[in-house]
């Protein structure tokens, strides 16, 4: 990255003014997006298999006092105004303000992200390399057969199987929950149990990325094993691990950084099938419930949180990944 | 007389280093045209009583839930899966590739407004995309390629413009536009063909997700729940995951896909050999 | 709270698991949608009339309550050792309240429209008077309708965003003490001096489980109960030694019409229920897990369940094929039905949740020669769909519990739950006729009469009905009542379970 | 130590080496002398083990420090290379890691080799490599700089055996000398194979010499011997002195300018490399730049062809008629400028179309390509058959790329050409070619030519006049004296003025 100079700033300003128009656009698309699909929060929120007849009056002046009634221009304004005052939002779904909702989940998936993120990356780092420097080989064989059954399970099975070997066959990790069912008072036994219950579902969610890496890795080792500089290494005697760092690993940095920002978005919705199956908590059921039960607030809410998190993440890695991509 | 050599490799050189490259897809191909003559003398793809029966005489892989026959499934699905995977996967790269050549190549504006239409793309979830999309439209087979690979290009468009920044600094890439070569001209011929590896995995790759998404769209209302992938049959085995019944409801579909995967790289592998040159060049 | 409530005696608690269990607060305005929202805050709130372990009306807040002799009043009698849980007393004037603020801010689950008003008599004493004679208050507003504490909710405006810990005052044998939404645990703690006598557990806890996780977790002794056990894994909780309780839930799935498209001709529907086979459907996509449902609306269970009488439609491709040519169809060289001159493909759409199904049902049509095509829409989507007459048959699941006076509402109703049934004759007058009848025998007589119509006329097609299960281990043993709690909602963890 | 025994290598069809026989032990030096495309990179490759089984096949046996290279496992010669064998590769292109700092690769060595005492600011000192460069990345670094990096790279695990492929073709007087010295240090502990293209150069520190013509050793002997008194033809056309040029151009007064400079300067960060500079060449005159490595000539070439983003100054070209600008460009690093996948005559017509493309507007017939392919092909002395027009350039030698990238700057018919190092990987043999090729587009369409070289013979034939790149970019001019002795003298002097062997070597050619 450049140096901190008046076109290093200039860059910094640009870019912002940039990722804030993006921010908006997106605010007022999630808030419009979902008001156009079938339905809307006051349906998903009467309907119910057992009868009430409401008349047309009620229903308008329920609607009324809920905010569900106006046109979607009119809904659509109040909301973004209601947004740049600070509001984030009450959802009558949940019958609980947003901000609420998202601080409880989030921990949660974050705790997952950042367990699964280093557990992908070394994985897929690792494998990638070993298969792509030397292409044709036994080691690449393997490792390159089993990616692809890897990649033919899709991630859910792949969490099932986890749950049913380490938490049902052989019972060594719990298999549900974050926390046992009754948590511990002592908090660094807590902590050790919160850990034991994250690391299933973590790595279920690491094999979600783990092939996609694996791929791009691999091909990319082997770019990288065709060049001179690689040749000029090998005749001075570089090898083992500093060979795998040191010069595949380094060029592999710029697609790894590219990558990763989106990696990180992808698990925090991703982390739904995580959630369903070890029954965790986590902020990807709700998204896709919010999306399912068209609870606007809820919804925008947490899109914006994660617009915020890939607006920077990707300000950051683009930058990075881009200083890296121009040495050559 | 030879032939008079073009610009782009020469059809008969072509051919001669072709031989090993050809040989693979031909067969792939006689695969792919046997399997579609079987289909079509199948038995059909019924529900029935005998639901999840174990392999054996009557049904050679067993039958699924609601007792259709695994082995019919696996091989009518086999010419949608495949097909719909082939061209998802390349109009998703195809996007993919263009939008990360301009945002590689041109600085300022354009290339800054493909990175934030991908960060938008990002954010938003898909699912709220597809379902916007199952209440306006019932897409045809066409519909649907083009709703995934709209749907999918952002997943490889940053990390290809990680490669192209670093392919297209190069200074082949920069003489030639002083030449007066013209972007699609440099992308197709000095850039394309050094990155062979890594667009063929991306390939691959994006193959994988095309099926598993099709698999996906019939809960949105998108394609008939009776679309036949091997996706949607990994994706039916899920609830019997902890059942006996898992074995030939899960295996089979995932052998076949990565079967499929497996091919795929080696036909990837094959044709770079063959069109660019390489052959077992690092040690 | 969280710790010293959970410092109890383990024997006192109870732990329910779910698989999701975003059941909102309990309270009316708070709770989650569908019945676990409902079932949660039944345990906080009570309502005037209870249910014996029959699931009869029994006295709850109400001791005792009289119908006048024209039906157009009730008069209560309050439990005058009913306390709320901040200690106040319940009293007529919060009965009437709950009446008032719930014409203007209706429960999901209960309607008003036919009460005309209520009159204190004196401090524990007030009368109900309704518009018309309804044979299906008592089970359905009674029953139903949890009564609010005056003193707290007397001036909100918007009761879905107060959501204080008073919002939460009940006058139920339960009291929250902790909710993580996150992670789907609530802590319920008994409470002592409750009217009707302590509850039998100091405390309930619910928490998040897979349905896989929690049978291990029942069989390990981490967990009592599991609200609802999918059929495709009842056989692995009884080899695991769960003790599994199952109701036919009386949540049939219906086949519904678009009346006023192709299936207008009464005949086109019969002939459809000769062409399906109910029992092979219910063998194939449930596996043991639904039972052929009955035609005549109503299931077996229920207590006005008609046995006899009721056609059948026993599976029978010519009957069925003459019907259809009755109607003006025809059958092409292919076998395939033709309607003016055209093969028929029928639009079906349905959810998620009756894909399988679905499959099944098209398997069979298309087996008889009717075509179709298939949708499986997203709940949004669906009702859009419903809305927009979009569709030729609907495949959903629909509940036909509760007290039979709905079925005014659910049948002829132009709501997107309901049948959307347009006939003008018989069924309807005998649907009005058994609402209004105060003689249980008289109604008893009409709605078997309901019954016999209605499988003739066929508004839809009741094709399976799905069977409901709950597991537990040996310290609890939940039941499911045969109608149903209170408005009919097939659950068994309802509060009568952890009452003495 | 090196022990070859009738050893071959076959890629295919085509034979690489072929019954080579050859012992080169501890404390001896060998030079490897041959033609462009003779197989001696490939005998370093082979011995270092870089030759794929996959795609070559061996005969004979080849041992390295008693290990069969022909036959060991990935790993046993990953094992071997570094302390037992040591190899400069003969590309500069892309040679180091472009993520790492020349500090960063330096250190590594030191680390691997566990040389504790030693900083990389000794090694820098010990390779004449500016400490400026400690902290920069190769992207960037000039050829000479990258040639001394490597060298001294490859010297620090002090090898039982050394193979040195071209280690000095990029580098100005002053550091070759510098470097001659760096690889006779130790040379006595270890045998050595020195491949390059000026072998009087190196007779001074090497024992042996071994002659490869296409792939055969054809002649091996002692240094003294075989230089003097060489024996077979081959060996002779090497070590011919290239005539002066015989006919000299009429001098271009008069000429309309063909490139105009003024005021030029150029800076990369805050250092600046050229600085004001003002030239003009006159149309079929040839002007010789040079100065010593990381002078800023690649960076002068690079931004009279447009590489280079123009910081400051003007830069003018005369343009054709249509108003095209042609300038031919001849990269120091003719990998980087092609790239790997290409066919030879791929590359070459492909030049050929785009200029025609940006001029005529009309597509050439595919004949009239063919045969000005293989017209330019020979001219650089290039083989013009099928099979070498299909080769891929990653397959070529570094002569071979050398001059396809000449044939494709000529192609163009270009009205400048700008050649950096156009001999550095070039036998006598091929240079007289590449000389001619140029010599001959002067006077047929009168393209001007600005030439970066350090070879101060080359200089002499070719230019017109020479300037001095010096210091930070100053520029000192000298119109080149009439063609003949006076040029020759000149260099003699300049050899002189500069060292101490300079009669070394030019007693050896003689
Ligand atoms: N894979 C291959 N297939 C066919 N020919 C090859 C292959 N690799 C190298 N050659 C040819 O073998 C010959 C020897 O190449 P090599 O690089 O050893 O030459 P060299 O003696 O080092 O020449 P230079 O002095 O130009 O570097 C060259 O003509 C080259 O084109
Ligand atoms: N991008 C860059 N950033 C910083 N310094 C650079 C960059 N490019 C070149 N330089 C430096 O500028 C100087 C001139 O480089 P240039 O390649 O022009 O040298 P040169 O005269 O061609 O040397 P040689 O004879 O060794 O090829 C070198 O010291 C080099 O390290
Ligand atoms: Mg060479
Ligand atoms: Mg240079
Ligand atoms: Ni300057």
């Amino acid at each position: 990255m450049p140096a901190m100079n008046p076109t290093f700033a200039a860059y910094l300003l640009r870019g912002l003014a940039a990722r804030l128009v993006v921010f908006g656009l997106v605010f007022v698309l999630m808030s419009v997006l979902p008001r156009l699909l079938p339905g809307d929060t006051f349906d998903s929120l009467m309907a119910s298999d057992l009868v009430l007849g409401l008349d047309a009056g009620t229903e308008a002046a329920l609607r009324e006092r809920m905010g569900l009634s106006g046109g979607l221009w009119q809904q659509v304004g109040a909301e973004t105004f209601a947004a740049l005052r600070g509001e984030l939002g009450f959802s009558l779904i949940h019958g609980a303000p947003v901000a609420d909702i998202l601080l409880g989940a989030l921990p949660w998936t974050g705790l997952l992200v950042m367990l699964a993120v280093p557990l992908f990356l070394a994985m897929g780092l690792a494998t990638g390399i070993e298969a792509g420097r030397a292409p044709g080989s036994r080691m690449d064989r393997a490792i390159t057969l089993g990616m692809s059954v890897l990649a033919s399970i899709p991630s859910f099975v792949m969490a099932v199987f986890l749950l049913l070997l380490f938490g049902i066959v052989w019972p060594v990790l719990p298999s549900a929950g974050a926390e046992p069912v009754i948590p511990a008072a002592d908090p660094l036994e807590r902590l050790v149990a919160i850990a034991r219950h994250a690391l299933l579902p973590a790595i279920a969610l690491s094999t979600h990325e783990l092939v996609r890496y694996f791929f791009i890795l691999r091909s990319e080792t082997i770019l990288v094993s065709r060049r001179a500089f690689l040749v000029n290494a090998r005749a001075r005697g570089i090898g083992g691990w500093r060979e795998r760092c040191d010069y595949f690993g380094r060029n592999l940095m710029a697609v790894v950084f590219a990558r990763l920002g989106q990696s990180i978005a992808t698990l925090l919705s991703a982390a739904l099938y995580v959630e369903v199956i070890f029954a965790y908590p986590g902020i990807g059921r709700l998204m896709y419930q919010a999306v399912l039960d068209r609870d606007y607030p809820l919804l925008r809410g947490a899109i914006a949180v994660l617009a915020i998190l890939v607006l920077l993440l990707n300000w950051i890695f683009d930058a990075l990944t881009e200083a890296r991509a121009r040495r050559g | 007389m030879r032939l008079p050599r073009r610009g782009r490799g020469g059809a008969e050189e072509m051919r001669f280093r072709f031989s090993s490259g050809a040989c693979f897809s031909a067969a792939a191909l006689a695969a792919g045209a046997v399997l579609l003559a079987l289909v079509m003398f199948l038995p059909p793809y019924v529900t029935g009583p005998d639901t999840l029966s174990p392999p054996g005489r009557e049904h050679w892989l067993g039958t699924n839930d609601i007792g259709q026959d695994v082995l019919t499934g696996l091989l009518r699905a086999a010419p949608t899966t495949v097909g719909l995977a082939l061209i998802i996967a390349a109009s998703a790269l195809l996007i993919g590739f263009l939008l990360a050549a301009i945002a590689a190549g041109l600085r300022g504006l354009a290339g800054g407004l493909v990175l934030r239409i991908a960060d938008i793309m990002e954010i938003i979830p898909s699912i709220l995309i597809l379902l916007l999309f199952a209440a306006w439209v019932k897409p045809d087979a066409w519909g649907l390629v083009l709703l995934i690979a709209l749907t999918t290009w952002h997943d490889d468009v940053r990390p290809l413009r990680a490669i192209l920044l670093r392919e297209l600094s190069r200074e082949n890439v920069a003489l030639a536009r002083l030449m007066g070569a013209s972007w699609p001209y440099l992308l197709v011929r000095h850039v394309a063909p050094a990155l062979w590896p890594t667009l063929a995995a991306i390939y691959v790759q994006n193959a994988v997700q095309a099926v598993m998404r099709v698999a996906g769209l019939s809960f949105l209302g998108l394609v008939d729940p009776r679309l036949l992938t091997w996706g949607g049959m990994i994706q039916d085995a899920v609830d019997y995951l902890h059942e006996p019944a898992w074995v030939w409801l899960l295996l089979p579909p995932a052998f076949c896909l990565s079967a499929f995967l497996f091919v795929l790289l080696g036909i990837g592998r094959r044709l770079e050999e063959s069109a660019a040159g390489v052959r077992g060049q690092t040690l | 709270g969280l710790h010293t409530a959970l410092a109890q005696a383990a024997g006192e608690r109870v732990v329910i698991a779910d698989d999701d269990p975003d059941w909102g607060l309990p309270a009316p305005y708070l709770q989650g949608r569908g019945g676990m929202g409902y079932i949660l805050t039944s345990w906080v709130f009570d309502n005037l009339v209870g249910q014996d372990s029959k699931g009869k009306p029994a006295p709850e807040l109400a001791r005792e309550w009289k119908r006048s002799p024209d039906g157009l009043s009730f008069d209560l009698t309050l439990d005058e050792a009913a306390r709320w849980h901040d200690g106040e007393d319940v009293t007529s004037d919060d009965v009437a309240f709950t009446f008032d603020y719930m014409r203007t801010n209706p429960h999901v689950f209960v309607s008003l429209a036919n009460v005309a008003g209520t009159e204190i008599l004196d401090e524990d004493r007030i009368r109900i008077t309704l518009s018309e004679p309804d044979a299906g208050f008592e089970a359905g507003v009674l029953m139903g309708l949890p009564i609010l504490p005056q003193h707290i909710y007397e001036g909100r405006e918007n009761p879905r965003r107060f959501t204080d810990d008073a919002a939460l005052t009940g006058t139920g044998p339960f009291r929250l003490v902790s909710h993580d939404r996150a992670q789907g645990r609530y802590v319920l703690a008994a409470v002592e001096d409750y009217y009707r006598g302590a509850p039998r557990f100091g405390e309930l806890l619910v928490v998040k489980m897979s349905s896989e996780a929690a049978i291990e977790a029942i069989r390990a002794g981490e967990v009592d109960v599991m609200t609802s056990v999918p059929f495709r894994l009842i056989d692995r909780a009884r080899k695991a030694g769960l003790s599994i309780i199952e109701s036919a839930a009386g949540h049939p799935a219906k086949l519904r019409f678009e009346h006023e498209g192709v299936f207008a001709d009464v005949r086109l529907r019969q002939g459809l229920a000769h062409a399906i086979d109910r029992a092979t459907l219910a063998k194939i996509a449930y596996r043991g897990g639904a039972v052929p449902a009955n035609l005549g609306y109503l299931q077996d269970g229920s207590r006005w369940f008609n046995p006899e009488g009721v056609a059948s439609y026993p599976p029978d491709a010519e009957r069925a094929a003459a019907l259809f040519s009755q109607a003006g169809w025809a059958r092409g060289d292919d076998g395939r039905w033709m309607r003016d001159g055209e093969p028929v493909t029928l639009r079906i759409i349905t959810q998620g949740r009756e894909e399988r199904l679905a499959v099944v049902l098209v398997d069979q049509l298309e087996a008889f020669g009717i075509g179709a095509e298939l949708r499986v829409l997203e709940s949004g989507a669906f009702r859009e769909a419903v809305d927009a007459r979009d569709y030729d048959l609907a495949l959903a699941i629909g509940s036909t519990m509760g007290d039979p006076s709905t079925v005014r509402e659910r049948v002829f109703g132009m709501k997107r739950n309901n049948e959307r049934f347009t006939g003008d004759g018989r069924l309807r007058a005998l649907a009005d006729a058994q609402a209004r009848s105060l003689d249980p025998t008289e109604r008893a007589e009409l709605l078997h009469q309901f019954q016999e119509a209605y499988a003739e006329e066929l508004p839809t097609i009741m094709l399976v009905n799905t069977v409901w299960a709950a597991a537990h281990g040996p310290r609890v043993t939940p039941f499911f009542f045969p109608d149903g709690v209170a408005v009919g909602i097939p659950v068994a963890v309802h509060k009568y379970t952890f009452l003495k | 130590m090196i022990q070859l025994e009738g050893a071959g290598v076959r890629a295919g069809e085509t034979v690489l080496l072929q019954d080579l026989t050859l012992c080169v032990a501890r404390g001896e030096t060998l030079l490897l002398i041959g033609q462009s495309g003779a197989g001696k990179s490939s005998l370093a490759r082979l011995l270092a083990g870089f030759l794929p089984p996959a795609i070559h096949t061996f005969s004979g046996s080849a041992r390295v420090a008693g290990v069969d290279v022909m036959r060991a496992s990935a790993s046993e010669m990953s094992r071997l290379r570094g302390r037992r064998i040591g190899l400069i590769m003969q590309g500069l292109a892309d040679a180091l890691n472009p993520q790492m700092t020349v500090r960063a690769h330096i250190a590594e060595m030191l680390a691997i080799h566990q040389c504790f005492g030693v900083t990389p600011e000794q090694v820098c000192a010990g390779g004449n490599i500016p400490e400026h460069l400690l902290d920069r990345r190769p992207l960037g670094l000039s050829g000479g700089e990258i040639q001394r990096l490597l060298t001294a790279l490859a010297l620090i695990p002090r090898p039982d055996c050394l193979i040195l492929d071209e280690p000095t073709a990029a580098l100005d007087n002053v550091n070759r000398r510098l470097a001659r010295d760096a690889i006779a240090q130790g040379r006595e502990k270890r045998a050595q194979i020195l491949i390059t293209h000026d072998p009087a150069f190196f007779a001074p520190i090497a024992d042996r010499v071994a002659v490869l013509d296409r792939g055969r050793i054809v002649e091996e002997g002692a240094v003294h011997d075989v230089l003097t008194s060489p024996r077979h033809a081959a060996t002779r056309a090497l070590l011919r002195l290239p005539k002066p040029k015989a006919t000299k151009r009429a001098r271009s007064a008069g000429q309309p300018v063909a490139l105009n400079v003024s005021g030029l300067c150029h800076h990369h960060g805050a250092r600046c490399v050229l600085h004001d500079l003002s030239f003009s060449v006159p149309a079929k005159a040839c002007l010789a730049i040079r100065g010593e490595s990381g002078a800023g000539k690649s960076t002068l070439a690079r931004l009279l062809i447009g590489l280079e983003a123009l910081q400051q100054g003007e830069i003018r070209h005369i343009r054709k008629a249509s108003g095209a600008r042609t300038v031919g460009y001849l990269s120091q690093h003719p990998g980087r400028s092609i790239p790997g996948h290409f066919t030879v005559s791929g590359t070459v017509s492909e030049a050929m179309r785009l200029v025609a493309r940006g001029t005529v507007r009309e597509r050439i017939s595919t004949h009239e390509v063919q045969r000005a392919v293989e017209t330019v092909l020979k001219k650089v002395g290039l083989s013009a058959e099928t099979d070498f027009q299909n080769r891929r350039i990653r397959t070529l030698s570094g002569g071979e790329v050398q001059r396809v990238a000449l044939a494709r700057a000529l192609v163009q018919r270009p009205r400048l050409l700008v050649a950096d190092e156009p001999t550095s990987a070039l036998d006598v043999q091929s240079q007289t070619h590449v000389e001619k090729a140029i010599a001959l587009a002067m006077s047929e369409w009168g393209m001007s030519v600005v030439l970066f070289s350090h070879d101060g013979e080359l200089i002499a034939r070719m230019a017109d006049t020479i300037m001095t790149l010096e210091g930070r970019g100053l520029m000192t001019e000298e119109s080149a004296s009439p063609p003949g002795e006076g040029v020759v003298e000149r260099s003699f002097q300049e050899l002189e003025s500069t060292g101490d062997d300079c009669l070394d070597q030019n007693h050896w050619r003689d």
